[in-house]
């Protein structure tokens, strides 16, 4: 599973993506608590989305080893 | 086909240009035509501006327009439909962000161009940071 | 002042050159800038449109546009705004009229082009004729 | 006092505009009625407004021999 991070979260975290060598979650929201635990800072922003494969994604979809998961901090475009 | 909309999404770091842009989605058979710009402002607030960042996950941001384009076409009678963003450092006063609908109507071409602008600025995974003589900062990152 | 608008109005037989226009009320204090164009399609229903021929009590249609713009001013907030108006022959494809608002809020940016064109067609003394390849037809002014 | 005529009607009256020499009509109203005998065609439009000095005008406006009055057809700009 890779991991995309952009803006704010990409500065958060100090890396664009990362390869997800470990147990996969089971689900968006397992991976939301994972990543709140190990970057603290993600939590103090005003929302955190998720996308699988370029597409929104909700808390309770599962995931797969071959997934592309982007961390989605609040858009701000326009 | 009539009902086939003739669209053109783009995000790229190169200035963007109305009339070229115009150009590539006319057509004779349109009465009207809405453009929304958003150019970049020299403040926010008391702050200066000096430049902004944006920053998109590409090929989601791309598909994402395009869904709010079929959308707006589902919804509005609208012939063609254009957004163009741009990416990297956009400086005061140039175009961040172009959208041009046309339509026999100026009715759907003034709502629909407003649907997707409205739309883009709440879910098109694109993020902007401001970055001032003193700071910068991703905007609506924070509560 | 803060409270003054900048506003621009024309008629004339030139083409309107978007551009041009939109550097006559620019300033980098404002993030949003809403454009209508009314371009000449090329047919009515399924006549075929030759040309059109635009004229206009001149005087008269400079000062209800400024009136326009003052209503426009008061009850929204802009910042400029600009009215280009084509008079004589204008042609298929060409721009018939151009409409620009400025404002730092895109609500008022949308709201105030839209206010601006409706009114226009309202109530601005400018009469379109249109050419068709077996005759002519002077829009509205008939039942 | 001076009328001009515009679009549909300047080509109903053959003239775009004519030096009124006789007595002037009370008002506006008085006018609409002259105008009407007189170019038949012009009762045939959607609706005519007046402007009187380049302001539109009530059909109760009153005239005076130094007005300028125009002859407002459906107008079609946009």
């Amino acid at each position: 599973m890779k991991i995309l991070f952009f803006g704010i979260t990409k500065e958060i975290v100090g890396r664009s993506e990362l390869e997800w060598n470990g147990e996969i979650p089971e689900n968006i929201n397992s991976l939301r608590k994972i990543l709140a635990e190990k970057y603290p800072a993600i939590s103090g922003l005003k929302s955190i989305a998720f996308a699988v494969n370029e597409r929104y994604a909700n808390d309770d979809q599962r995931l797969d080893s071959k997934d592309v998961v982007a961390v989605i901090p609040p858009v701000s475009g326009g | 086909m009539e009902n086939e909309i003739r669209s053109f999404v783009a995000l790229s770091p190169e200035e963007i240009d109305l009339n070229d842009c115009r150009e590539k989605i006319r057509s004779s058979e349109n009465g009207a035509e809405c453009h929304f710009v958003g150019t970049v402002r020299n403040k926010t607030g008391i702050r200066e501006v000096i430049r902004l960042e944006f920053e998109a996950y590409e090929p989601m941001a791309v598909s994402e327009i395009n869904t709010l384009i079929e959308k707006a076409h589902k919804l509005f009678e609208i012939s063609s439909a254009l957004v163009h963003h741009r990416l990297g450092v956009v400086n005061p006063e140039e175009t961040a962000v172009l959208i041009i609908v046309t339509s026999p109507h100026r009715d759907a071409a003034f709502v629909a161009c407003r649907f997707l602008i409205d739309e883009l600025k709440k879910s098109v995974p694109i993020w902007k940071k401001e970055v001032y003589a003193d700071g910068e900062v991703w905007v609506s990152a924070h509560p």
